[in-house]
Formats: structure tokens, sequence, C-alpha cells
């Protein structure tokens, strides 16, 4: 029952997910729409179990002061908070009492966990979540500036959501980013020694390529240029040919193994 | 720019620095910045699953209200009930007891991919580049024109070196024969244009990520000259000292957590 | 440890220090770094360069701003370089987003011909650039095949108007130009596949000179095309860009890009050899102390 | 009830009045009298259900006017027509009407501005009351569900009550189109199956309004197939290649002694765990940024399964951050399934895997942060990566860890092998969990690629000398060898 039906389902699906791809008839691709949107689905739930992962992790980190335990409690302000956004939207101009409703659904927040994590005063902090809990109740009762939308995406548009996304989100993606920039030099600099033949190749062929504009090797300078061009044509593109190939058996090989259930290790059997 | 806009700017341009900070080592900084990031991207991410996921699959338009409701579906597309229960099996790892039952949704979900993988791939993968490996030659321009024949990627000669180097290259994959000998040679010659198309790879790439690195200049040296009011050719009109502040505000942190660190470490030398 | 170990095993924060530096430096520093120029782009500045006044070019401007910060620099050096060198320019936009980056273009480049400025050593004066005059934008209409195809017959069947909604007829420029016949040459500089429809229905239907400007990562695929002679020229990327900047001796964005690029590539390419040359010392000595 | 039934047939009737009053925009420029200019027509023209697909779609074929390309010259592009009853034109203006009663009959609802196509239906229901709204949104739904299933019926009255439009056009110098529709019936673009079409093909100058129309075909239904034959070949390949594996592996169990080349970066799984074990430091172990839906990831949680059961039995400490939920669950289940069987259940942890956050650049900060904290002996990256590949593996040499790396993303392999200790290409990641694993079943399974790779590279070779004789010495039955490959999708 735990171990079989699993395998079964898999072998079944997946043999008629085989089928459905040679099968263009609408009825077909009926199914593999809403099969598909199974898997879109389960994905969606399972955020749920992320985002408990993530509360609960962060606050193991505080309750056993592990190095660094203080700024997760920036991470969950930071989740709860980019998800009162989502969920909210200003109906006019005025902000009306949004932001002291946001800082006592974060005090909120903050009380429960360190109700969680105390060894002592646990009333303390309950009562204080509750008074705050209230705080926001009232605010949402009383306050018509603006209101909460779980049915449609006003959350998506609302300013501070996309102040957020715009001034912490694309700023650190973009910098992480760009940090390769220095990785991609330090890790050439470390790796890039002719110890063997292999390794001279690798190294001669990121040369060519990285002389490929510079016009201080006189008549040379046009061969480095088409050389490199050479180089991203051919050899590269015989490498990636081949690893294209194959992965695309690999790939097969893993999945017909998963399907006729040879192999179960993604089910922790091997 | 109006002022709030500046001030958001400036805190991204902090967060900017602060992910900078992280190639000198990890540090108090940087940690605002991950656990920032950490927590406001979880946030986006499940947002957006509520919204684009979760809403328009199960939640069908209110406004078309079907005649009965349950578990926020409606009776235009019943069958919707499957994946929504599917979806609620995977709770069951909530508990110690019922985990098990979540293999199901899961199997389910790695049988449905696994037997879109099979087909798929092996069309794209496997199918396309073999029929593109079977092109005839381009004979008429077998050792390549101009001055830079050898070079030409369009002649016969580079064509056919492309046949070999993906010929040479899937036997280095063998896994189940020996490289030894002849077979060992060729799978020799397979490594070595794997290695040479690395490195050119690599090479290729160093520029685009140079480019990702002016493009975070060219952001701090906009959020500079809008501190000083040197941006553009139209003044600020909303413009006040307070902007300079700002700008030196975090000018003073960046100067002052860099002297930090130099006085403790020359400090941590002399000991 | 001696010096060569340290090479050797030198911390990767120096690495960075250096490379910010360097960075920071070229990026706020102005000089210039010259580019190695091939000959798929000078191709393409001779032939521009060598047409008598007055002659008339067409640039179809195809790209959105996704592609802005490879493909406007070209735009720019060229455009730039037709009109100080009297050239009239015919600008149509085949994709969607691409009339406003024509426009931005016409207007920024109007206001840089408003100085005087040596190009080259040949110093040429200021001008009023007049619509109608020294330029004619056509606007946008989708379907890029059968614009490119009717345009072949005459500009006025796919744009009886222009972009700003004066009849073809009434601008000075456009009285002497009917078709791809009165044109000197097309140079597309896009960022989508209208590269294909101008190669294949425009150059493959009329036999004008054709050149292309497309971004770095769809070079290599048009290579073929320069190869049989059905474009006389092609640009790629922001290399692309920087050469021809350099050519025209109008250096903008491409070429400030490429100052940086050049020194952090360069500081690398450094770092390696330093770290080789670290390698194999220590290697050497070390087979020489094997052998005492 | 009589009121009521006048109300309804007035709504109908006004709504249809709005269809009609739209419809100018839809008619065929009318053909000037000028003949001397006019091209050559079309000629030959045939129209097919298309091929291989779900239906909803027709093929155009014909020979191309005596004026494109020759002759005059004249022809610039071919305008492709269907005959559309006067039904099917109506369905989008209802459309609106309905979605206009929607909006109003909905909360937050406010007037459109006035002159707006909305306002023009608005003025004809703006004084009715929410009961009659709501009564005419019913009977307009209905109307239009029961205008989608008559459309058929409606297509076989040609020529009654219809007119020719535009659907496809195509540039001189082609001589084919199709016109494809969609399958959702609530889409102006909807085109029902089995229903009698008829088509012209007008030969079009660069002045619109010169042109010449073919003569009309029809009628042809559009139909959806069974089998796509265009993916014949995958087929064949997806069979062979399954009953290879199938036999090697059944060969393998009945114990077959099967030999494999050793791999470097395999090896050094097993001493990085010890090592890991001798440091006391912990192994991280990263699924990359793929979702469970992808091979890649899936192959990598069948090596997470080894690793996770030979860390159990050396009791060293594993971290497994994920980046998807799905994921996450999945490795849970997996590492606990690994230390069940090595005997450890006690050590299990649930928080062993761990959910960080589903953004790329967000969940390479938090293990960068990880890394440099916890200070693992050992990295294994094993999956799908993408550009933070080097940011990890950087990351991780800062750390001073050992690093063994797996992924079958190309652009990323050239980092991996620069930063990373042992790196698997591409294929090796699928075989690693087999060489891990070392049950024979499993390595059967390699066989079985190996004899596919040696069948692939013998196709390539004999393909390439068949399509280059094919071109030198016109055997048309050597390239219809090699089209046989082809995928058409």
């Amino acid at each position: 029952m735990k171990r079989q039906i699993p395998v079964v389902l898999v072998g079944l699906f997946g043999l008629f997910m085989i089928f459905q791809y040679f099968v263009p008839h609408e009825s077909s691709e009926w199914i593999y729409e809403f099969l598909l949107d199974w898997t879109i689905i389960i994905g969606i739930f399972a955020m749920a179990l992320g985002l408990w992962s993530l509360y609960r992790v962060s606050v193991e980190k505080i309750r056993t002061r592990k190095p660094a335990w203080g700024y997760n409690y920036l991470t969950l302000v930071g989740l709860f908070t980019m998800m009162l956004f989502g969920f909210t939207s200003q109906n006019g101009e005025a902000w009306g009492w949004f932001f002291p409703f946001m800082v006592a659904a974060n005090l909120t927040l903050v009380m429960i966990i360190q109700a969680s994590v105390t060894k002592g005063h646990r009333g303390l902090f309950l009562g204080t979540a509750g008074v705050c809990l209230a705080v926001c109740i009232v605010i949402i009762i009383f306050d018509d500036t603006w209101g909460f939308h779980f049915e449609t995406a006003e959350g998506l548009q609302s300013t501070m959501f996309r102040a957020f996304f715009d001034n912490i989100l694309i700023p650190i993606f973009a910098t992480m980013f760009s940090l390769l920039a220095f990785f991609i030099a330090s890790a050439a600099y470390r790796a890039f020694r002719a110890r063997n033949v292999m390794a001279t190749l690798l190294l001669l062929a990121a040369l060519i390529v990285m002389l490929r504009f510079n016009p201080y090797f006189g008549p040379l300078s046009p061969y480095m240029s088409k050389a490199s061009n050479w180089l991203m044509n051919v050899p590269n593109l015989a490498a990636q040919r081949a690893i294209i190939i194959g992965v695309g058996l690999g790939i097969v090989a893993t999945a017909l193994k998963v399907i006729l259930g040879i192999e179960r290790g993604y089910m922790g059997k091997g | 720019m109006d002022f709030s806009t500046f001030l958001w700017t400036t805190f991204a341009a902090f967060l900017t620095l602060a992910t900078y900070s992280f190639l000198y080592k990890d540090n108090p900084f940087y940690k605002i910045a991950e656990h920032i990031v950490t927590g406001v991207a979880a946030g986006y991410f499940a947002i957006l699953l509520w919204h684009n996921g979760l809403v328009p699959k199960l939640w069908f338009q209110r406004i078309d209200d079907g005649d009965w409701w349950w578990l926020w579906l409606n009776s235009s597309k019943p069958w919707y009930l499957i994946p929504a229960i599917l979806g609620m099996l995977m709770w069951t790892r909530f508990s110690k007891k019922y985990q098990w039952v979540s293999r199901w949704p899961m199997a389910l979900y790695i049988g449905i991919s696994a037997g879109i993988a099979v087909p798929l791939e092996m069309s794209n993968r496997v199918n396309k580049q073999l029929y593109d490996t079977m092109a005839d030659l381009n004979w008429a321009n077998f050792f390549g024109q101009g001055t830079y024949a050898m070079f030409d990627t369009t002649s016969g000669l580079s064509q056919l070196l492309i046949v070999i180097g993906v010929v040479a290259a899937l036997i280095y994959f063998f896994f189940s024969k020996a490289h030894t000998g002849l077979f060992g040679g060729v799978a020799k010659v397979g490594i070595w244009t794997l290695m040479i198309g690395f490195g050119a790879s690599f090479g290729f790439t160093v520029m685009a990520r140079i480019s990702l690195f002016i493009n975070r200049m060219q952001f701090l040296g906009g959020w500079g000259q809008e501190a000083f009011n040197a941006s553009g050719t139209t003044p600020n009109p909303n413009y006040s000292a307070w902007y300079q502040v700002f700008f030196w505000l975090l000018a003073l942190l960046v100067i002052g957590y860099a002297a930090y660190e130099i006085v403790k470490h020359l400090r941590s030398r002399k000991t | 440890m001696d010096i060569f170990e340290k090479l050797m095993k030198l911390d990767r924060r120096w690495v960075f220090l250096f490379l910010i530096a360097v960075c920071v430096v070229t990026y706020a520093a102005d000089f210039e770094i010259p580019v190695l120029v091939e000959p798929e782009v000078e191709a393409i500045f001779n032939f521009v360069d060598t047409l008598p006044a007055g002659a008339a070019v067409m640039i179809p401007i195809d790209y959105d701003p996704g592609s802005l910060a490879e493909l406007h620099p070209m735009t720019y050096a060229i455009v730039e370089q037709c009109w100080r060198k009297n050239l009239k320019v015919v600008f149509s936009a085949l994709s969607q987003n691409a009339p406003g980056m024509a426009d931005q273009a016409i207007r920024d480049i109007s206001d840089s011909l408003k100085v005087e400025k040596e190009y080259n050593g040949v110093v040429y004066p200021p001008r009023e650039i007049v619509n109608g005059v020294d330029y004619c934008f056509l606007g946008y209409k989708p379907y890029p095949a059968i614009i490119i195809l009717s345009m072949g017959q005459n500009f006025r069947l796919p744009f009886p108007l222009d972009y700003y909604g004066t009849p073809l007829d009434s601008l000075p420029m456009m009285r002497d130009i009917q078709n791809y016949d009165d044109l000197a040459c097309v140079i597309d500089i896009s960022g989508t596949n209208a590269t294909d429809y101008w190669i294949s229905y425009g150059q493959g239907r009329y036999g004008f000179p054709l050149a292309i400007g497309v971004t770095g990562v769809s070079t290599a695929q048009y290579y073929p095309y320069y190869g049989s002679g059905q474009i006389f020229g092609i640009m790629g990327g922001m290399l692309g860009a920087a050469q021809y900047e350099q050519l025209a001796d109008n250096p903008g964005l491409a070429k400030d890009g490429m100052r940086v690029q050049w020194s952090a590539h360069m500081m690398i390419i450094a770092f390696i050899v330093l770290g080789n040359v670290g390698y194999f010392v220590s290697r050497i000595r070390a087979r020489r102390g094997e052998r005492r | 009830m009589k009121l009521k039934l006048f109300v309804v047939s007035l709504v109908v009737l006004l709504s249809f009045s709005i269809a009609f009053a739209q419809e100018d925009t839809l008619t065929v420029p009318p053909i000037p009298p000028d003949s001397a200019l006019l091209p050559a027509a079309v000629t030959g023209l045939v129209a097919k259900d298309t091929d291989n697909d779900h239906g909803h779609a027709i093929t155009l074929k014909w020979q191309p006017s005596a004026d494109d390309g020759a002759g005059r010259q004249s022809v610039a592009m071919y305008e492709v027509f269907r005959w559309v009853p006067d039904l099917m034109t109506r369905i989008p203006a209802l459309r609106d009407t309905l979605e206009y009663l929607k909006l109003r009959t909905g909360d937050g609802w406010s007037p459109p501005e006035p002159g707006s196509r909305t306002d023009s239906i608005h003025n004809v229901f703006a004084s009715l009351d929410d009961a009659q709204l709501e009564e005419r949104k019913e009977s307009l739904e209905q109307t239009i569900s029961q205008a989608i299933r008559d459309l058929p019926a409606a297509h076989a009255a040609y020529p009654e009550d219809g007119d020719w439009q535009q659907v496809a056009v195509a540039p001189a110098g082609s001589a084919t189109a199709a016109d494809v529709g969609t399958k959702e019936k609530d889409t102006p673009d909807y085109l029902p199956d089995y229903s009698d079409f008829y088509y012209r093909v007008d030969a079009v100058t660069a002045d619109p309004a010169i042109r010449t129309a073919s003569e009309i075909v029809g009628p042809v239904q559009s139909y959806g197939q069974w089998f796509n034959k265009g993916r014949l070949a995958v087929s064949v390949f997806v069979l062979i290649f399954g009953l290879l594996t199938i036999f090697f592996v059944q060969h393998a169990r009945r114990g077959a002694d099967l030999y494999v080349r050793p791999m470097a970066g395999i090896e050094a799984v097993d001493d990085a765990i010890g090592r890991a074990t001798e440091m006391g430091r912990p192994i991280l172990y990263v699924l990359g940024l793929g979702t469970a839906d992808m091979i890649a990831t899936i192959a990598s949680f069948t090596i997470l399964g080894r690793v996770a059961r030979r860390v159990a039995e050396y009791q060293t400490k594993l971290i497994v951050p994920a980046y998807e939920p799905v994921v996450m669950a999945v490795a849970q289940e997996v590492v606990k399934t690994a230390y069940y069987d090595a005997g450890r259940p006690d050590d299990y942890d649930e928080d062993i895997v761990f959910f960080v956050t589903s953004l790329q650049f967000a969940y390479v900060a938090a293990v960068n942060g990880l890394m440099l904290r916890e200070l693992p002996a050992t990295n294994v990256y094993m999956g799908k990566f993408f550009a933070e590949s080097l940011l990890l593996a950087e990351t991780g040499a800062v750390a001073g860890s050992i690093q063994i790396a797996g992924t079958d993303e190309i652009a990323q392999i050239p980092f991996f092998i620069v930063a990373c200790d042992y790196t698997l290409i591409g294929e090796e990641l699928y075989a690693a969990s087999a060489y891990l694993g070392r049950e024979p079943i499993l390595l059967g399974s390699l066989k079985a690629q190996d004899w596919a790779k040696a069948g692939v590279i013998a196709l390539a070779v004999a393909g390439l000398a068949l399509s280059n004789l094919a071109v030198a010495y016109d055997w048309s039955w050597a390239s219809s060898i090699v089209d046989f490959f082809r995928v058409v999708d």
C-alpha cells in the first residue's frame, strides 16, 4: 500500500503520457492539459509546506541561537509583509491606517515567534500578540481606505508590493548576478593552469576567445578574432551537440527506468 | 525623482553595496540583505502562485457563479476536484502518521513529468540533433574562402569537423567500455573537443558578465547624480538638501565599515 | 614563500579589488582603447563613407527596448555619419516597439548634429536636420515580408503617409525616391527576425545592397549570408557597434562599454598569465630540488 | 409573461443590430474596373484539412500567379478568404454585450466613457434595473451557446447569409498558407470542426485595390487526427530504446557481469563523505534550480538517496536546501527512507531538507551565506543549474570545501569544470545513480544507453554519407531515407 501504489501510479501515468505525445487529437490534448494542471496545482498546494518549512527552520535557528540567528526575524518579517502587501490594496490615494496595521501585524508575528522560542514569559508574549492582533482587527473593521483582495489580483499592482519588488528584489538579484563578473575572474585565475593537455586546451581556447577584440597583436589579431569565431561555431557546437544527444539518451533512460519501476531512488528505495 | 522614490533608490543602493560586501567576506550587511531577500522572495513567489496559479486554476471566476460551491470550486469544471484533493493530500506531510499518503500526489507528479519527458526529449535532443548532423556538406567551398580560409565556419571542412567532434565526444561518453587502444584514442579526441568547447564558451561569457557589473555601476552612478541633482538636463523641482544627507549617510556607512575592517585587520596582524 | 609561490596563491580578494578598481577607473576616466576592426564592419563603413552627398540610404530600425543596449549605438553611429556627409536617410520600423526607438534616435542625433565636430581629421560644420529633407520616417506596419515586398514596388503603397502623418509626396526628399532602386543601400538594424525577411524578400527579390546589424547572440546565424555575398556587411552586438564607432571616429556608448570590457578582460588575462608563470617556475624549481 | 417575452426578443434584436453596425470593417474592398492592371489569378487551388493536428485548421495550396516573380511581377501578396456565415460574424458583438452585462451586474461597475464602444452598448441598457439585466444576461448566454452549436449548420447553408472574410496572408512567392483557428469556443478565432468551409485566394498587387480572386474551392472540413505521422521517427526511437533497456535489464537480472569504466567524480563522493566525517563538518547537497518535473532533478533525487544512506551510516551531518516545495517534499521522503534503510531512523531530522525560496538569486544569496557559516567539508551540486553555478562553486571554494558537481545544462558545465574539483558532464549525471548503487539492474540500463549511442553514431555517419550521395548522384531514395529521421512538429 505504502510502496506499491506510488510505483503503479508512476507507471500508469508515465506510459499514458508517452502515448499521448503521438496523438494530436483534441481529446488527447485535453487530457494532457488537464494532467499538466494537476502537477501545477500539486505544486501550488506544496507551497504551504515550503512556507511552513521556512518558518520552522527560521524559528528553530532563533530558538537554538545558531550563528546569525537574529537576522532570521528579518526573513520572517519580510515574508509576512510581502504576503500582506500581495493581498491588500488601497481603495483610493489615502493610506489611512495601513502602516499602523502593518506594524501591528508584524508585531503579532514577532510576539508569536517569541512565545514559541522563549523558556519563560510565554503568557506575556502571547498576551502582547493578542493585543496586537486585536489592534489589527479593529483597523481592518474601521479603516476603509484599503482592503483585502484574495480573489482578484489587485495586490500585485499595489504600490508597496511593487516598491518591494523594484527596490529590494531587483537590486539584490541584479547585484548577485553581477557578482559573476568577479567570480569568473577569480575562477579563471585559480583554475586556468596548464597542468595537463586537457587543462591547457581549456585555457588556450578561453584565452583566444577573450582576446578576440584586441588589436595589439599586429597581423595576428584578425586571426585571433576569426579563430575565436571558429572555436565558438565548430568545436563548441560539436561539444554541445554531443552533450545534447548524450543527455537526451540519459534523460530518456532515467525517465523510462522511473516509469518501468526499475529505478525507485526518487522514493528513497534504490 | 521625488523624495520618496529617491529614498527607495537609496535603500536599493544600500542593498547593492551590502551584497557586494560579500566579496570581502560574510558580514552583517550581507546578512541583512540575504535574510531580507530570502523572506521577501518567498513571499513574492507565494503571492504569485496564489494570484496567477491558485485563483485562475481553481477559483473559477466568481462572476460566472455556477450552481454549487465546494472547496472554492463551482460546477463549471467539477473535475478539477481531483487535483484539488491531490494537492491537499500533500498536506498530510504536516502529520507524522499519515505522511506516507503524500507519496501518491508526488508519484503522480513524477510519473506525469517522466512520461512527458520520454518522447519530448527523444525528439528535441536526439532526433533533431541527429537529423541536423545528416546535412550535406559544402563541397563547393570545402577548404574555406578568403584570407582566413582556415577559420571559415561555413566551409565543408568545418562541417565535417563538427561531425567528427560529435562522434568522438559521444564515444567519450561510453560507460561500458574501457578507454583503451583505438577506442581510447578516439575518446581522448572527444574529451579534447569538449574541453576546447568549454574553454571557448567560458571566454565568451566573460563579456556578458562584465556588462552586468557595468550596469550596476551605472545604477550607483545614477543614484549619486540624483543625490546631487546632477542627472539629466532638467533639474529636479522637488530637490532639497535631504537628498545629499542620505547620500552622505550611506557613504559614511561604507567608509566607516571599511575603516573598521581595516583597523581590525591591522590589529590582528600585530598580535 | 617567495614571489612565485605568492603569485600562485594570491588571495582572490586581490583579484576582486583589482577588477573593481580597473572597472571603476576605466568607467569614470575618459580615454579610448582601439578595437580590432573586422572586414565585415569596415565594408559597411566604407560603403557609406564613399557615397556622394545627396544619395539616400535606408535604415530600417527593427529592434525593441530589449536589445537597445546593443543596437542603439549602431544606429547612432551610422545615422550621424550619414547626416554629416549630407546623405538622406529613410527610416522604417517593422517591429512593434521599434517606432519609439527610431523616434528617440532621430531626435538625439538631430541634436548632436547642431554642433561642429571633427571626424577622422575632417571638420564638419553644424547642421539643422529637417524632416522631409534629410530624413523620412515611414513608421510601423505589421507583416514584415509583405511590407518589404510592396516597398519594392513603391514606398507609397504600404506607407502613403509617414510616421508623423504627412503624405510622402509632399516630402521634398521623397520626390525622387520611389522604391529600392533609388536607394544606395539598406542597412537593417534588427533584434528580431525581420532580418530574415530583409534578406530573403528584400535583397533576394530586388537585389539591392544590404548590410545588417544584429545582436551578439544571433550574429553567427547570419554569417553564411555574408559568405555567399547576399549581405555586404555585418555588425554583431556591442563589439560590432564599437568597431563602427571607431571607424566613424565617433566614440559613443559601445566604445565606452568596450573600454571597461577591454580593461577587465586584459586584467583577467594578466592574472591568468601570472598564475601560470608562478605555476611553471615553482614546478621547475621543484624538479631541480628533486635532482639535488 | 408576454411582457417578458417581448423584452427578451427586444434585447436579442438590439444586440444583433449592434453586431450589424460593426460589420463595415469586415467587408472586402471592391475590385476596381480597370482590368488591364489586374494580375493573373492563382490556379490549382486545393484546400485540405491540416494533417497531424488536433483539427481546427485548413491548409491551402496553389500555383502562384503568372505575375508573381514573372510576367508583370506585380503580385505582392496573396490573401486567403474564407466564406463566413453571418451567424459567426455576429458572435463577437454578442459577446461584447454579454461582457458588458456581466460587468454591469457585478461589483464595482462604473459607466463607460461617453463615445466609447462600451458606451454604445450601455445606451441600450441604461434604463434597465438589476433583475431585468440579470434576465437578459442569461438569455444572451443561451443565445451565444446556441449560436456556437448552430455553426456547422450555418456553414452548410453556403452561400446563403454569409460573406467572405480574409483569414490569412502570404507574401508573394509562396504557394501555401494555413487558416489556423483555435479549439477554444469562447475566442474569436474559434474554428468549428466538421463544418463545410469554402475558400478563395486573391492575388493582390502592392495597391490593395488591384487584385484578382481565384476559383472558389470547397466544401472542406477540418478534423483531428489520431496519430502524428511527423513524429513517426520519434516513436520508433522510443520503442527501440525502451526494448533495449528492458532487454539489458533482464540480461543483468539473470546475472551477467557488466563492466563499467571508472569515473573520478563518482569515486570522489565516497571519499568526500569520509572526509566530512573526519573533519566533523557537514555535507551540503544542492539539488539545483530544477523543479521536480525535470528529469535532471529526479536523477539528483536518486543520487541524494545514495549519498544520504552513506551519510547516515557514517553519522555525518547533511544539509539539503531546496529551491522548490515539491522538490523539498520528495527530497525529505528520499532522505528519510535512506536513514531508515541505513538503520538509523533516530538520526533523521525533518529539517535536514528545508525550503529556502523559489527565486534564483535569493536562493543563491541564502545558500552562499549558509556555506560561509556552516563551512561544509563537501558540496555536492547535482541537477539543473543556471547562472548561479559559478556563484555557488566559487563561494564553496572560499569555504574550502571539496566540490563535486553534475549538470546537464550545457552553458554551466564550463563553470563547474573550472571551479569544482570533480564534474560530471551531461550524461554522466544520469549514469551516476547507477554507478553509486552498483546494482546490476541499473548497470544494465547503462549498457542500453551505450548501445543507443552506438546506434546514433552509426546513423549519423550513414545519414551523412547518404545525404551527400543523394545530392551528388541525385538519388531520391537516399534522401527519402534521410527524411524519415526528420521530426515535424
